[in-house]
């Protein structure tokens, strides 16, 4: 029988691993349920962009990490990009979610893919570039996946800035920027207008 | 008629096959798939949009209409996500009966699946005779929540309705009334020659493909992946039945797990009676207690939500396969910080697409039907569309149905 | 002047004949509806619901796709219609023999069972030509595998047509091999042996397991296939045309069912109850609906509720090699019965 | 071949259907027509199946005993209610009520709660039937009443603990 790790020793084995490239301390969160009050736990680790293919790779060493999906935040000044694993998954009763998180200034918005390590992250990756505005350098697929051509480019719904869909809520036929009715925007589907993701300048409103 | 094959067959985003919108781009030749293409986005909500504006009580009601067959694992895995971050501790007692739920949910889901995945093998009867069967879990669910199809069934800490003795014998009754058909379910889905003509080495997804493309649910067990999250990652009252239960694959129901439709049908039949039986067992070690860690709806609201900081990943086995949510709650504010919905579906698109290969065009619809999709949950924005001429727009919809409701009362 | 006036009553016969048909194709097609509704545990439409919806098929608006070849596309459901119509004629409905020995389809004499088997085909192949015409690849599909049925079914039903004719002629009574009369009138199964039985019954088992797919009915509805090709052949009709392939099939199952009735069983109750005279006929026309209605429950409405639609390659394998087979085995017992 | 399901079909073929042909047998051709025809008694009403206790149906609002403290108006996930600053009192728009029922729950006066009425069809969504204003006083008269036991629950009881 093979060994599992705990949560604590995944967590510390990024923590020894990626010293000095963490964005924040990894942390474990450690619930009981139930009459037995069984342990499960999940592991949030957030590495900076230029290592966090490493770290993904890193998540290969424990068994069988599946892959679940990307969620993504507007942090403000930041985009974060989190991705949810669990490793030791099919372990009946050992399974441990780890979540590797990333961050990208709004005004460089790339991240790396992780669909040479991971061949299912393409579907959530489309879907983070269509709504988060960030792009994912060596995606497989450009095309948008849920967003329809009637939403206009340049508009990314889980945005809190001035790229955000608040002024689609009511009038979606009116281009924000301006003129057209932006409901036929661009042949391919890509989610970025030609010039890449939009780029917010700081301290600008645009 | 003019081109020469191979040649593309759109399915979708409305055609029989599909009972959601979304679009299957194929090249056939003959009957023959050479490639298959996928878009979704017909039926998106902004669901994840519109609850980054409400507050989390509010949400747990949205969160359920994400989907109307499996609300209530999104309502599970929304509480268990917002408990995560707000540190809320559920009971015991809530546990069981949130495990009780989802277990029903899941025999009614499975009940559904198997009539559409006969309707789609024109098997209408079939159809027929599980939605009739399924009535009566439907009548469990109605007793136990209050409606039959959006539960409103549980909160953060617990659940909101407990369960009297006369509805345990009432519900002991209905699922003894399930291990009475079970053999008769069994043997129409697991002996019947035209089914298995329609179903075996149909749809094949490897156990290779399965991991690597990290299949969820019923699917990837059908390939003989163990996974289920019920059990590798042990919440609520599964914890406690770790030891009474496993994993249900088709070798445990004695076939092969070869990946193909027929391993899905067996495993899916094999789960709904298994759920029987875990309610069964749930029903019969229900601990005692509380059956919420706090029943004030206003404390939990303004003081416990209001001032919680965090981050919480929930993952609950909806009957589809896995369902996880990710919640980021902010302190002193009351509208969710961050929310992602993943759901099953969403996480098997890439196996569907390998499940196409050399298929025929008859096989598309069972194929389709196979992973049990759920569209609507798996996109969430609508969008309304107005403005362009060429295009209807709603409030002219409206008049013409108002003008037509009109004319029908005349 | 005879052979005038004896057009013009036959004339008037065929028309009613042919609106007994429809009438009664829809009466049967309702029953058909309200069983298979109770073997689901439905209640199903009512009765009549076959003549609603045929009335409002033919209220609606006639939408021909703009890539349709629009002739063949608007064409094709008349002629599909007036081929069943034509099969009517030919084939009994209506007990025969016994007490009204005189009765006989309008056209009788003007052609024979291979005429019938022709005729047969044609609701088929003008489906086919229709779904062609659509322009759709959904309805192209759909055509392509009612050509592929067509070519699969034929066989074995040719087999049976022919070991029938060719055992009636053996009688050696001077009868006309491919008369549907002789056959009606001289039922085989008193005439063989005990091989001969064995056979009669191999060929209408084969009969029987025909019928549901010269119908098109599931199992065997892989050129319509909704769930699959969403219609199939039928993907672009609506209105008007829709409406006429539904009386067309409706009609053409009732003739198929009469021409199964009476190849295999064409007898009287009359007789047996020894009742006579109008009594005696109305028994009859009772007892023949009944037999139509039975096998229409067995070989349609059981059939269709109680399987999964195969998949074309299955089907046609099916009707190619085992069914085939059973029918040379039957027509060579036939032909052993008369060593 | 006969089948297991063939088998189980004929079992149906002669037993009963299990559809409840709620309103009438057949479709009306006229559904505005067929009403009016139940209304007037012409026709009778096949009525539907019985909804359990503790169904959620349309709201019932105790307007008299409201002290429009607006809690519920924090839960509403669908913006059902209104706030009415002229008495301070709320009004609920039926026709966008999700029937989750939190604002019965969360009511410091426990004047909202759910009926058992479900029939709620209608072809105007501002219609009086659709919004509701006051459906009399009940708070009072739950008072008044004795109160009534409340359902037996084994949660008090001491239970045989889930065993290892």
């Amino acid at each position: 029988m093979m060994k599992y790790k705990s949560g604590d020793e995944i967590a510390a084995s990024f923590r020894n691993r990626f010293k000095g490239h963490l964005i924040e301390d990894p942390y474990v969160k450690t619930f009981r349920n139930g009459v037995k009050k069984t342990a499960y736990s999940q592991v949030f680790v957030r590495v900076k962009r230029e290592r966090f293919q490493d770290a993904a790779r890193h998540l290969k060493t424990f068994d069988g990490p599946h892959h679940t999906v990307a969620s993504g935040s507007d942090l403000g000044d930041e985009i974060e990009v989190l991705f949810h694993f669990e490793v030791y998954s099919a372990s009946h009763g050992h399974g441990v979610v780890v979540t590797i998180g990333t961050r990208c200034p709004k005004d460089d918005p790339h991240i790396p893919s992780l669909s040479d390590i991971y061949p299912s992250v393409t579907p959530t990756e489309r879907e983070k570039q269509e709504f988060l505005g960030v792009a994912i350098d060596g995606i497989k697929d450009n095309r948008r996946l849920f967003l329809t051509h009637a939403v206009p480019v340049g508009v990314y719904p889980w945005r809190k800035d001035e790229f955000g869909p608040e002024k689609l809520v009511r009038q979606v036929h009116k281009d924000p920027s301006g003129g057209g009715d932006g409901t036929r925007v661009i042949a391919d589907h890509s989610p970025f207008p030609p010039g890449g993701p939009p780029v917010k300048r700081k301290g600008g409103d645009a | 008629m003019a081109e020469a094959p191979p040649y593309p067959l759109n399915i979708g985003p409305i055609h029989p096959a599909l009972k959601e919108p979304t679009q299957f781009k194929f090249v056939i030749d003959g009957e023959h798939i050479r490639e298959t293409d996928f878009q979704p986005g017909f039926n998106h909500r902004g669901v994840e949009y519109l609850g980054m504006k409400r507050n989390p009580l509010q949400v747990l009601h949205l969160a359920e209409r994400v989907c109307g067959i499996c609300s209530a694992a999104h309502q599970y895995v929304f509480c268990r996500a917002v408990e995560h971050a707000a540190d809320i501790v559920p009971t015991e007692r809530g546990d069981y009966l949130r495990a009780i739920v989802a277990e029903l949910e899941r025999i009614h889901s499975h009940l559904l699946w198997a009539g559409v995945a006969g309707h789609e093998l024109g098997f209408d009867s079939i159809l027929h005779y599980t939605w009739k069967v399924r009535e009566d879990v439907q009548d469990i669910l109605e007793i136990l929540c209050g409606n039959r199809v959006n539960y409103a069934y549980y909160i953060f800490g617990g659940v909101r309705r407990d369960i009297s003795k006369e509805d345990i014998a009432k519900c002991r009754k209905i699922l003894s009334n399930y291990r009475k058909i079970e053999d008769t379910v069994l043997s129409i889905f697991f002996s019947d020659p035209t089914i298995i003509h329609r179903t075996k080495d149909v749809g094949v997804l490897t156990h290779e493909n399965a991991v690597k493309l990290c299949a969820c649910g019923p699917l990837t067990r059908g390939a003989g992946v163990k996974k289920d999250i019920r059990f590798d990652w042990p919440h609520g009252a599964y914890g406690d039945m770790m030891d009474d239960f496993k994993v249900v694959t088709p070798e445990t129901m004695g076939y092969h797990a070869t990946g193909d439709v027929f391993s899905q049908i067996v495993v899916r039949i094999g789960e709904l009676f298994e759920s029987v039986r875990m309610t069964e067992w749930l029903l019969d070690n229900m601990p005692s207690g509380p059956i919420t860690s706090e029943p004030n709806l206003s404390a939990l609201l303004m003081a416990k939500l209001r001032m919680a900081e965090g981050e919480g990943v929930a993952r609950v086995e909806a009957p589809r396969g896995e369902d996880i949510h990710y919640v980021r709650l902010k302190k002193n504010k009351m509208e969710i910080d961050s929310w992602k919905i993943r759901v099953p579906t969403y996480g098997n698109i890439m196996s569907w697409l390998t499940m196409f290969k050399d298929q025929q065009i008859a096989d598309i619809p069972i194929i389709i039907a196979s992973i049990d999709p759920c569209i609507g949950c798996m996109d969430r924005v609508t969008l309304v569309r107005d403005g362009s001429q060429a295009e209807v727009d709603w409030k002219v919809l409206h008049d013409m149905s108002i003008e037509k409701s009109r004319r029908l009362m005349r | 002047m005879n052979e005038a006036l004896e057009a013009v009553i036959r004339l008037g016969i065929g028309a009613g004949v042919i609106m007994i048909a429809l009438w009664l194709s829809l009466v049967l097609k309702g029953f058909d509806r309200k069983f298979a509704a109770w073997l689901q545990a439905r209640y199903g439409p009512p009765l009549r619901q076959p003549f609603w919806d045929v009335f409002k098929l033919f209220q609606k608006e006639n939408v021909v796709p703009e890539r349709a070849v629009s002739w063949a596309f608007n064409g094709a459901p008349l002629m599909a219609l007036v081929g069943s119509l034509v099969l009517v004629m030919f084939i009994p409905l209506g007990p025969v023999g016994g007490v009204v020995a005189g009765w006989m389809p309008v056209l009788e004499g003007y052609g024979d069972l291979i005429l019938v088997v022709y005729l047969l085909a044609i609701p088929g192949l003008m489906m086919a030509i229709g779904g062609f015409a659509s322009g759709s690849p959904l309805a192209t599909v759909g055509a392509q595998r009612e050509m592929v049925m067509m070519m699969s079914y034929e066989f074995p039903l040719a087999i049976v047509v022919l070991a029938l004719a060719w055992r009636i002629t053996n009688l050696s009574r001077g009868l006309e091999s491919f008369s549907l009369k002789a056959i009606v009138e001289n039922p085989l199964w008193g005439e063989v042996g005990i091989l001969g039985i064995v056979g009669l019954a191999l060929l209408f088992g084969v009969f029987f397991l025909i019928i549901p797919s010269e119908l098109s009915k599931i199992p065997f509805d892989a050129p319509e296939a909704e769930t699959e090709i969403g219609g199939g052949i039928i993907a672009e009709y609506s209105g008007t045309n829709l409406g006429l392939f539904y009386i067309a099939d409706a009609v053409k199952t009732l003739a198929f069912l009469s021409l199964a009735v009476a190849l295999f069983v064409p007898y009287n109750i009359s007789p047996l109850l020894n009742v006579g005279g109008i009594g005696a006929y109305v028994l009859d026309l009772l007892f023949w609906l009944f037999k139509v209605e039975v096998l229409y429950f067995l070989a349609v409405t059981v059939i269709r509720v109680g399987a999964a639609r195969l998949k074309i390659d299955k089907l046609s394998w099916l009707y190619l090699v085992p069914l085939s087979a059973l029918a040379v085995v039957g027509s060579l017992l036939l032909y052993l019965d008369t060593l | 071949m006969v089948t297991h399901a063939f088998i189980e079909l004929l079992k149906q073929f002669f037993s009963d259907p299990a559809t409840n042909l709620f309103p009438v047998p057949y479709a009306p051709q006229n559904v505005h027509k067929a009403l009016k025809a139940i209304d007037s008694g012409k026709v009778k009403m096949i009525s539907p199946v019985e909804v359990p206790d503790g169904f959620r149906g349309k709201i019932l609002y105790d307007r008299e005993a409201c002290i429009g403290c607006q809690m519920c108006l924090k839960v509403c996930p669908s913006e059902t209610i209104e706030f009415v600053p002229e008495g301070r009192k709320v009004k609920f728009y039926m026709s966008r009520c999700t029937f989750c029922a939190l604002c019965t729950e969360i009511c410091p006066k426990k004047c909202i709660k759910m009926s058992k009425d479900f029939l709620m069809a209608n072809t105007d969504k501002y219609g009086p039937d659709m919004i509701v204003l006051d459906s009399g006083k009940f708070v009072q008269e739950e008072k008044k009443e004795t109160p009534k036991p409340e359902k037996e629950t084994d949660s008090e009881k001491p239970q045989p603990k889930a065993t290892a």
